[in-house]
Protein backbone atom coordinates (compact mmCIF):
# COMPACT_ATOMS: atom_id res chain seq x y z
CA UNK A 1 0.00 0.00 0.00
CA UNK A 2 1.81 3.24 -0.66
CA UNK A 3 0.60 6.73 0.19
CA UNK A 4 1.56 9.76 -1.45
CA UNK A 5 0.47 13.62 -0.85
CA UNK A 6 1.37 16.99 -1.06
CA UNK A 7 -0.25 19.47 1.24
CA UNK A 8 -0.31 22.93 2.34
CA UNK A 9 -1.35 21.84 6.11
CA UNK A 10 1.00 21.16 8.62
CA UNK A 11 2.14 17.05 7.98
CA UNK A 12 0.53 15.10 11.37
CA UNK A 13 3.67 12.79 11.70
CA UNK A 14 2.10 10.38 13.98
CA UNK A 15 -0.97 9.54 11.63
CA UNK A 16 1.44 9.26 8.92
CA UNK A 17 3.35 6.51 10.89
CA UNK A 18 0.21 4.75 11.49
CA UNK A 19 -0.74 4.96 7.62
CA UNK A 20 2.84 2.76 7.07
CA UNK A 21 1.84 -0.48 10.40
CA UNK A 22 1.33 -3.65 9.44
CA UNK A 23 1.31 -6.74 11.20
CA UNK A 24 3.48 -8.52 9.02
CA UNK A 25 6.19 -5.81 9.55
CA UNK A 26 8.78 -5.85 12.04
CA UNK A 27 10.46 -2.65 10.97
CA UNK A 28 9.56 1.33 10.12
CA UNK A 29 11.98 3.57 9.34
CA UNK A 30 10.85 7.45 8.68
CA UNK A 31 13.05 10.12 7.64
CA UNK A 32 11.43 13.42 8.85
CA UNK A 33 12.99 16.58 6.55
CA UNK A 34 12.52 19.99 9.18
CA UNK A 35 13.47 23.59 8.29
CA UNK A 36 16.78 23.85 9.79
CA UNK A 37 17.44 27.96 11.43
CA UNK A 38 20.60 27.85 9.57
CA UNK A 39 21.95 27.02 5.49
CA UNK A 40 25.34 27.20 4.64
CA UNK A 41 26.12 28.96 7.42
CA UNK A 42 23.60 31.78 7.20
CA UNK A 43 20.54 31.93 9.69
CA UNK A 44 17.29 31.18 7.67
CA UNK A 45 14.12 32.79 8.57
CA UNK A 46 11.57 30.79 6.79
CA UNK A 47 11.25 28.46 3.42
CA UNK A 48 8.55 28.83 0.75
CA UNK A 49 7.86 25.41 -0.92
CA UNK A 50 6.48 25.76 -4.39
CA UNK A 51 5.39 22.58 -6.42
CA UNK A 52 4.21 21.88 -9.78
CA UNK A 53 1.65 19.40 -8.29
CA UNK A 54 0.39 17.13 -10.94
CA UNK A 55 3.78 16.45 -11.73
CA UNK A 56 5.35 16.16 -7.89
CA UNK A 57 2.29 13.67 -6.81
CA UNK A 58 2.97 11.82 -10.47
CA UNK A 59 7.29 11.64 -9.70
CA UNK A 60 6.66 11.08 -6.19
CA UNK A 61 4.34 7.51 -6.78
CA UNK A 62 6.68 6.36 -9.73
CA UNK A 63 9.42 6.90 -7.02
CA UNK A 64 7.54 4.59 -4.08
CA UNK A 65 6.67 2.14 -6.89
CA UNK A 66 10.31 1.71 -8.07
CA UNK A 67 11.10 1.22 -4.50
CA UNK A 68 8.30 -1.26 -4.19
CA UNK A 69 10.09 -3.06 -7.12
CA UNK A 70 13.86 -2.66 -5.89
CA UNK A 71 12.97 -4.29 -2.46
CA UNK A 72 9.37 -6.43 -3.17
CA UNK A 73 9.46 -7.50 0.71
CA UNK A 74 7.95 -3.79 1.34
CA UNK A 75 4.90 -3.83 2.54
CA UNK A 76 3.63 0.08 3.29
CA UNK A 77 5.15 3.40 2.11
CA UNK A 78 4.08 6.58 3.04
CA UNK A 79 5.10 10.05 1.46
CA UNK A 80 4.14 12.84 2.63
CA UNK A 81 5.65 16.59 1.14
CA UNK A 82 4.61 20.35 2.32
CA UNK A 83 4.11 23.01 0.23
CA UNK A 84 3.85 26.93 1.31
CA UNK A 85 5.01 28.85 3.57
CA UNK A 86 7.35 26.89 6.55
CA UNK A 87 8.74 28.24 9.82
CA UNK A 88 11.69 26.71 11.62
CA UNK A 89 11.41 23.67 12.88
CA UNK A 90 8.29 22.81 10.63
CA UNK A 91 8.03 19.48 9.03
CA UNK A 92 8.86 19.80 5.31
CA UNK A 93 8.59 15.82 4.38
CA UNK A 94 8.00 12.47 5.88
CA UNK A 95 9.12 9.29 4.39
CA UNK A 96 7.63 6.16 6.15
CA UNK A 97 8.31 2.82 5.15
CA UNK A 98 7.31 -0.98 6.83
CA UNK A 99 9.09 -4.19 6.13
CA UNK A 100 9.22 -7.42 7.52
CA UNK A 101 13.32 -7.22 8.55
CA UNK A 102 15.37 -3.87 9.23
CA UNK A 103 18.31 -3.39 7.08
CA UNK A 104 15.45 -3.33 3.97
CA UNK A 105 13.32 -0.59 5.95
CA UNK A 106 16.57 1.97 6.23
CA UNK A 107 17.68 1.47 2.22
CA UNK A 108 14.11 1.55 1.14
CA UNK A 109 13.50 5.66 3.17
CA UNK A 110 16.98 6.63 2.21
CA UNK A 111 16.14 5.47 -1.43
CA UNK A 112 13.20 7.46 -1.14
CA UNK A 113 14.08 10.68 0.19
CA UNK A 114 17.47 10.73 -1.96
CA UNK A 115 15.56 10.00 -4.97
CA UNK A 116 12.46 12.08 -4.44
CA UNK A 117 15.24 15.40 -4.02
CA UNK A 118 16.67 14.33 -7.24
CA UNK A 119 13.67 14.22 -9.36
CA UNK A 120 10.41 15.69 -7.23
CA UNK A 121 9.52 19.49 -9.03
CA UNK A 122 9.37 21.33 -5.89
CA UNK A 123 11.47 24.06 -5.33
CA UNK A 124 12.44 25.77 -2.15
CA UNK A 125 13.14 29.36 -1.05
CA UNK A 126 15.13 30.10 1.85
CA UNK A 127 14.32 33.64 3.21
CA UNK A 128 17.23 35.31 5.60
CA UNK A 129 17.24 38.72 7.68
CA UNK A 130 18.27 40.07 3.91
CA UNK A 131 17.62 38.25 1.07
CA UNK A 132 16.02 35.06 -0.50
CA UNK A 133 17.45 32.08 -2.61
CA UNK A 134 16.03 29.86 -4.73
CA UNK A 135 17.77 27.03 -3.09
CA UNK A 136 20.13 24.78 -5.86
CA UNK A 137 19.13 27.41 -8.40
CA UNK A 138 22.15 28.43 -9.48
CA UNK A 139 25.79 26.49 -9.84
CA UNK B 1 1.32 25.35 -33.66
CA UNK B 2 0.94 27.19 -30.24
CA UNK B 3 2.34 25.71 -26.84
CA UNK B 4 1.54 26.53 -23.47
CA UNK B 5 4.49 26.38 -21.01
CA UNK B 6 4.02 26.68 -17.15
CA UNK B 7 6.81 27.94 -15.28
CA UNK B 8 8.22 27.29 -11.77
CA UNK B 9 10.57 28.64 -9.33
CA UNK B 10 13.30 30.79 -10.51
CA UNK B 11 12.27 30.35 -14.02
CA UNK B 12 8.60 31.68 -13.29
CA UNK B 13 10.70 34.69 -11.53
CA UNK B 14 13.29 35.34 -14.63
CA UNK B 15 10.13 35.29 -17.31
CA UNK B 16 7.65 37.16 -14.79
CA UNK B 17 4.81 35.27 -15.72
CA UNK B 18 3.48 31.46 -14.35
CA UNK B 19 2.72 30.73 -18.01
CA UNK B 20 4.21 31.42 -21.51
CA UNK B 21 2.21 30.94 -24.74
CA UNK B 22 4.70 30.39 -27.84
CA UNK B 23 4.41 30.00 -30.98
CA UNK B 24 6.96 27.36 -32.49
CA UNK B 25 6.93 24.94 -35.69
CA UNK B 26 5.17 21.94 -35.75
CA UNK B 27 6.36 18.40 -34.20
CA UNK B 28 9.26 21.07 -32.65
CA UNK B 29 11.44 19.14 -30.26
CA UNK B 30 12.33 19.76 -27.22
CA UNK B 31 16.29 21.04 -27.39
CA UNK B 32 15.50 23.73 -29.79
CA UNK B 33 12.13 24.88 -27.20
CA UNK B 34 15.10 24.86 -24.76
CA UNK B 35 17.18 26.72 -27.20
CA UNK B 36 14.35 29.54 -28.28
CA UNK B 37 13.28 30.27 -24.24
CA UNK B 38 17.50 30.73 -23.42
CA UNK B 39 17.63 33.29 -26.17
CA UNK B 40 14.28 35.05 -25.20
CA UNK B 41 15.06 35.01 -21.68
CA UNK B 42 19.36 34.20 -20.85
CA UNK B 43 18.76 34.46 -17.33
CA UNK B 44 17.61 30.94 -18.06
CA UNK B 45 21.39 29.99 -18.92
CA UNK B 46 22.91 30.76 -15.80
CA UNK B 47 20.76 27.88 -14.07
CA UNK B 48 22.21 24.56 -12.92
CA UNK B 49 20.06 23.18 -14.94
CA UNK B 50 16.99 23.52 -16.90
CA UNK B 51 14.92 20.56 -17.76
CA UNK B 52 11.67 20.12 -19.83
CA UNK B 53 8.44 18.33 -18.66
CA UNK B 54 5.46 16.80 -21.06
CA UNK B 55 2.63 15.48 -19.39
CA UNK B 56 4.68 15.09 -15.99
CA UNK B 57 7.34 12.95 -17.38
CA UNK B 58 10.79 14.03 -17.58
CA UNK B 59 11.54 15.04 -21.32
CA UNK B 60 14.88 14.04 -23.43
CA UNK B 61 15.50 17.01 -25.69
CA UNK B 62 14.83 15.00 -28.74
CA UNK B 63 11.39 14.48 -27.69
CA UNK B 64 8.94 15.76 -30.06
CA UNK B 65 6.44 18.54 -28.71
CA UNK B 66 2.71 18.02 -29.73
CA UNK B 67 -0.17 21.39 -29.40
CA UNK B 68 -1.75 19.27 -26.47
CA UNK B 69 1.12 18.63 -24.68
CA UNK B 70 1.41 19.52 -20.97
CA UNK B 71 4.16 21.23 -21.02
CA UNK B 72 6.69 22.51 -18.02
CA UNK B 73 9.85 24.55 -17.86
CA UNK B 74 11.74 22.52 -14.53
CA UNK B 75 15.01 24.62 -12.88
CA UNK B 76 16.65 22.83 -10.09
CA UNK B 77 14.18 20.88 -8.11
CA UNK B 78 15.18 21.50 -4.36
CA UNK B 79 12.14 19.39 -2.65
CA UNK B 80 12.87 17.68 1.38
CA UNK C 1 21.59 14.98 24.15
CA UNK C 2 20.37 11.50 24.58
CA UNK C 3 17.41 9.88 26.17
CA UNK C 4 17.45 5.96 27.17
CA UNK C 5 14.83 4.65 28.75
CA UNK C 6 13.61 0.92 29.26
CA UNK C 7 9.93 0.73 30.42
CA UNK C 8 7.25 -1.79 30.61
CA UNK C 9 4.46 0.74 29.35
CA UNK C 10 3.47 1.22 25.85
CA UNK C 11 6.03 3.19 24.20
CA UNK C 12 4.95 6.97 22.62
CA UNK C 13 6.38 6.97 19.81
CA UNK C 14 5.48 11.06 19.16
CA UNK C 15 6.70 12.15 22.21
CA UNK C 16 10.05 10.07 21.25
CA UNK C 17 10.08 12.16 18.15
CA UNK C 18 9.76 15.28 19.93
CA UNK C 19 12.59 14.45 21.95
CA UNK C 20 15.31 14.96 19.10
CA UNK C 21 13.43 17.89 17.59
CA UNK C 22 16.22 20.45 16.80
CA UNK C 23 16.30 23.39 15.34
CA UNK C 24 19.86 22.83 14.57
CA UNK C 25 18.96 19.66 13.17
CA UNK C 26 17.18 19.23 9.59
CA UNK C 27 16.99 15.45 9.59
CA UNK C 28 15.33 13.21 12.07
CA UNK C 29 15.76 9.15 11.40
CA UNK C 30 13.86 7.08 13.37
CA UNK C 31 13.42 3.31 13.36
CA UNK C 32 10.62 1.15 15.00
CA UNK C 33 10.52 -2.15 15.76
CA UNK C 34 7.04 -3.77 16.49
CA UNK C 35 6.06 -7.57 17.42
CA UNK C 36 5.33 -9.28 13.94
CA UNK C 37 3.05 -12.03 13.61
CA UNK C 38 4.95 -14.52 12.12
CA UNK C 39 8.90 -15.58 13.11
CA UNK C 40 10.32 -18.19 10.85
CA UNK C 41 7.17 -19.02 9.26
CA UNK C 42 5.67 -19.67 12.51
CA UNK C 43 2.22 -17.55 13.60
CA UNK C 44 2.98 -15.10 16.98
CA UNK C 45 0.48 -14.69 19.50
CA UNK C 46 2.78 -12.61 21.45
CA UNK C 47 6.25 -12.26 22.92
CA UNK C 48 8.06 -11.47 26.02
CA UNK C 49 11.19 -8.91 27.05
CA UNK C 50 13.17 -9.93 29.83
CA UNK C 51 15.93 -7.29 30.72
CA UNK C 52 19.14 -7.04 32.81
CA UNK C 53 17.98 -3.51 33.89
CA UNK C 54 21.09 -1.98 35.06
CA UNK C 55 22.98 -3.38 31.88
CA UNK C 56 20.88 -2.93 29.49
CA UNK C 57 20.69 1.12 30.23
CA UNK C 58 24.52 1.23 30.74
CA UNK C 59 25.04 -0.10 27.41
CA UNK C 60 22.27 1.38 25.89
CA UNK C 61 23.95 4.73 26.84
CA UNK C 62 27.01 3.14 25.71
CA UNK C 63 25.88 2.81 22.17
CA UNK C 64 24.59 5.83 21.83
CA UNK C 65 27.83 7.39 23.23
CA UNK C 66 30.13 5.91 20.59
CA UNK C 67 27.35 6.90 18.17
CA UNK C 68 27.66 10.73 19.03
CA UNK C 69 31.70 10.08 18.61
CA UNK C 70 31.43 8.57 15.46
CA UNK C 71 28.96 11.06 13.83
CA UNK C 72 29.90 14.19 16.10
CA UNK C 73 27.33 16.25 14.45
CA UNK C 74 24.44 14.08 15.73
CA UNK C 75 22.31 16.46 17.73
CA UNK C 76 20.45 14.68 19.31
CA UNK C 77 19.75 10.43 20.12
CA UNK C 78 16.73 8.43 21.74
CA UNK C 79 16.05 4.90 22.49
CA UNK C 80 12.82 3.19 24.20
CA UNK C 81 12.97 -0.45 25.11
CA UNK C 82 9.87 -1.54 25.98
CA UNK C 83 10.20 -4.97 28.38
CA UNK C 84 7.24 -7.16 29.30
CA UNK C 85 4.30 -8.76 27.25
CA UNK C 86 3.80 -7.31 24.11
CA UNK C 87 0.95 -8.38 21.56
CA UNK C 88 1.07 -8.06 17.57
CA UNK C 89 1.68 -4.51 16.45
CA UNK C 90 3.13 -3.42 19.78
CA UNK C 91 6.09 -1.11 19.77
CA UNK C 92 9.33 -3.09 21.00
CA UNK C 93 12.10 -0.67 20.34
CA UNK C 94 12.47 3.41 19.28
CA UNK C 95 15.52 4.86 17.85
CA UNK C 96 15.60 8.47 16.70
CA UNK C 97 18.21 10.55 16.12
CA UNK C 98 18.52 14.04 14.60
CA UNK C 99 21.61 15.29 12.32
CA UNK C 100 21.81 18.27 10.29
CA UNK C 101 22.31 16.12 7.50
CA UNK C 102 20.26 13.18 6.04
CA UNK C 103 22.99 10.69 5.78
CA UNK C 104 23.82 10.76 9.19
CA UNK C 105 20.59 10.36 10.32
CA UNK C 106 20.24 7.05 8.25
CA UNK C 107 24.01 5.61 9.38
CA UNK C 108 23.87 6.92 13.04
CA UNK C 109 20.07 5.78 13.53
CA UNK C 110 21.17 2.04 11.33
CA UNK C 111 24.38 1.96 14.30
CA UNK C 112 22.96 2.09 17.10
CA UNK C 113 19.65 -0.36 16.62
CA UNK C 114 22.63 -2.76 14.85
CA UNK C 115 24.39 -2.29 18.12
CA UNK C 116 21.73 -2.54 20.53
CA UNK C 117 21.03 -6.03 18.95
CA UNK C 118 24.39 -7.10 19.66
CA UNK C 119 25.03 -5.74 23.12
CA UNK C 120 21.99 -4.66 24.99
CA UNK C 121 20.80 -7.00 27.35
CA UNK C 122 17.34 -7.76 26.56
CA UNK C 123 15.76 -11.45 26.14
CA UNK C 124 13.21 -11.86 23.95
CA UNK C 125 10.66 -15.23 24.76
CA UNK C 126 7.83 -15.84 21.80
CA UNK C 127 5.28 -17.31 22.17
CA UNK C 128 3.15 -19.60 19.57
CA UNK C 129 0.12 -21.69 19.64
CA UNK C 130 1.81 -24.78 20.64
CA UNK C 131 4.66 -23.55 22.52
CA UNK C 132 7.41 -20.74 23.32
CA UNK C 133 10.98 -20.07 22.67
CA UNK C 134 13.80 -17.99 23.64
CA UNK C 135 14.88 -15.86 20.38
CA UNK C 136 18.56 -16.56 19.21
CA UNK C 137 19.42 -19.10 22.47
CA UNK C 138 20.59 -22.19 20.31
CA UNK C 139 22.22 -22.56 17.28
CA UNK D 1 34.69 -16.08 48.35
CA UNK D 2 31.28 -16.37 47.90
CA UNK D 3 30.04 -14.95 44.90
CA UNK D 4 26.34 -13.95 43.69
CA UNK D 5 25.31 -14.76 39.83
CA UNK D 6 22.10 -12.96 38.42
CA UNK D 7 20.82 -14.95 35.87
CA UNK D 8 18.22 -14.00 32.74
CA UNK D 9 16.25 -15.73 30.12
CA UNK D 10 17.03 -19.31 29.17
CA UNK D 11 19.73 -19.51 31.66
CA UNK D 12 17.49 -18.69 34.67
CA UNK D 13 15.10 -21.51 33.27
CA UNK D 14 18.10 -23.76 32.67
CA UNK D 15 19.13 -23.48 36.34
CA UNK D 16 16.03 -22.84 37.66
CA UNK D 17 16.20 -19.56 39.96
CA UNK D 18 16.96 -15.92 38.93
CA UNK D 19 20.13 -15.82 41.64
CA UNK D 20 22.63 -18.29 41.93
CA UNK D 21 25.10 -18.40 44.86
CA UNK D 22 28.56 -19.85 44.60
CA UNK D 23 31.62 -20.60 46.10
CA UNK D 24 34.80 -20.17 44.43
CA UNK D 25 38.44 -19.85 45.21
CA UNK D 26 39.50 -15.98 45.52
CA UNK D 27 40.57 -14.01 42.87
CA UNK D 28 38.76 -17.24 40.04
CA UNK D 29 39.18 -15.83 36.28
CA UNK D 30 35.60 -15.57 34.48
CA UNK D 31 36.36 -18.47 32.33
CA UNK D 32 36.77 -21.00 35.10
CA UNK D 33 33.65 -19.41 36.64
CA UNK D 34 31.62 -20.61 33.25
CA UNK D 35 33.38 -24.04 32.80
CA UNK D 36 32.26 -24.33 37.03
CA UNK D 37 28.52 -23.46 35.69
CA UNK D 38 28.92 -25.38 32.37
CA UNK D 39 29.78 -28.88 34.27
CA UNK D 40 26.83 -27.95 37.22
CA UNK D 41 24.45 -27.16 34.28
CA UNK D 42 25.42 -28.85 31.12
CA UNK D 43 22.20 -27.49 29.51
CA UNK D 44 24.50 -24.35 29.40
CA UNK D 45 26.47 -25.99 27.05
CA UNK D 46 23.88 -26.17 24.19
CA UNK D 47 23.80 -22.31 23.98
CA UNK D 48 24.47 -19.87 20.59
CA UNK D 49 27.27 -17.86 23.46
CA UNK D 50 27.19 -17.07 26.89
CA UNK D 51 29.50 -14.63 28.31
CA UNK D 52 29.77 -13.12 31.54
CA UNK D 53 29.17 -9.74 32.64
CA UNK D 54 30.87 -8.11 35.86
CA UNK D 55 29.80 -4.61 36.97
CA UNK D 56 27.36 -4.13 34.07
CA UNK D 57 30.43 -4.67 31.40
CA UNK D 58 31.08 -7.39 29.46
CA UNK D 59 34.23 -9.35 30.79
CA UNK D 60 36.81 -11.07 29.30
CA UNK D 61 37.19 -14.95 30.17
CA UNK D 62 40.78 -13.89 31.96
CA UNK D 63 38.96 -10.84 34.01
CA UNK D 64 39.55 -11.87 38.15
CA UNK D 65 36.31 -11.72 40.41
CA UNK D 66 36.12 -10.20 43.42
CA UNK D 67 33.45 -10.72 46.12
CA UNK D 68 31.76 -7.57 46.13
CA UNK D 69 31.34 -7.58 41.83
CA UNK D 70 27.99 -7.67 40.62
CA UNK D 71 28.13 -10.61 38.47
CA UNK D 72 25.47 -11.81 35.57
CA UNK D 73 25.37 -14.37 33.23
CA UNK D 74 24.69 -13.22 29.94
CA UNK D 75 22.89 -15.77 27.89
CA UNK D 76 22.48 -14.83 23.67
CA UNK D 77 20.70 -11.59 23.47
CA UNK D 78 17.45 -10.34 21.59
CA UNK D 79 16.63 -7.04 22.01
CA UNK D 80 14.95 -5.05 19.33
Amino acid sequence: MITIDLTDQPIDVAATLELVQSDGAGAVNTFIGTVRNKSTGRPVVRLEYEAYDSMALHQLRKVADQAKEQWPMLEKVAVIHRKGTLQIGDVAVVVAVSTPHRAESFAACQYIIDTLKQVVTIWKKEFYEDGDVWVAAHP
Amino acid sequence: MNLKIALFGIAKEIVGQPMLEITAPADQPVQELLEQLRTQYPALRGLSSLAVAVNNEYAEGSQLLHERDEIALIPPVAGG
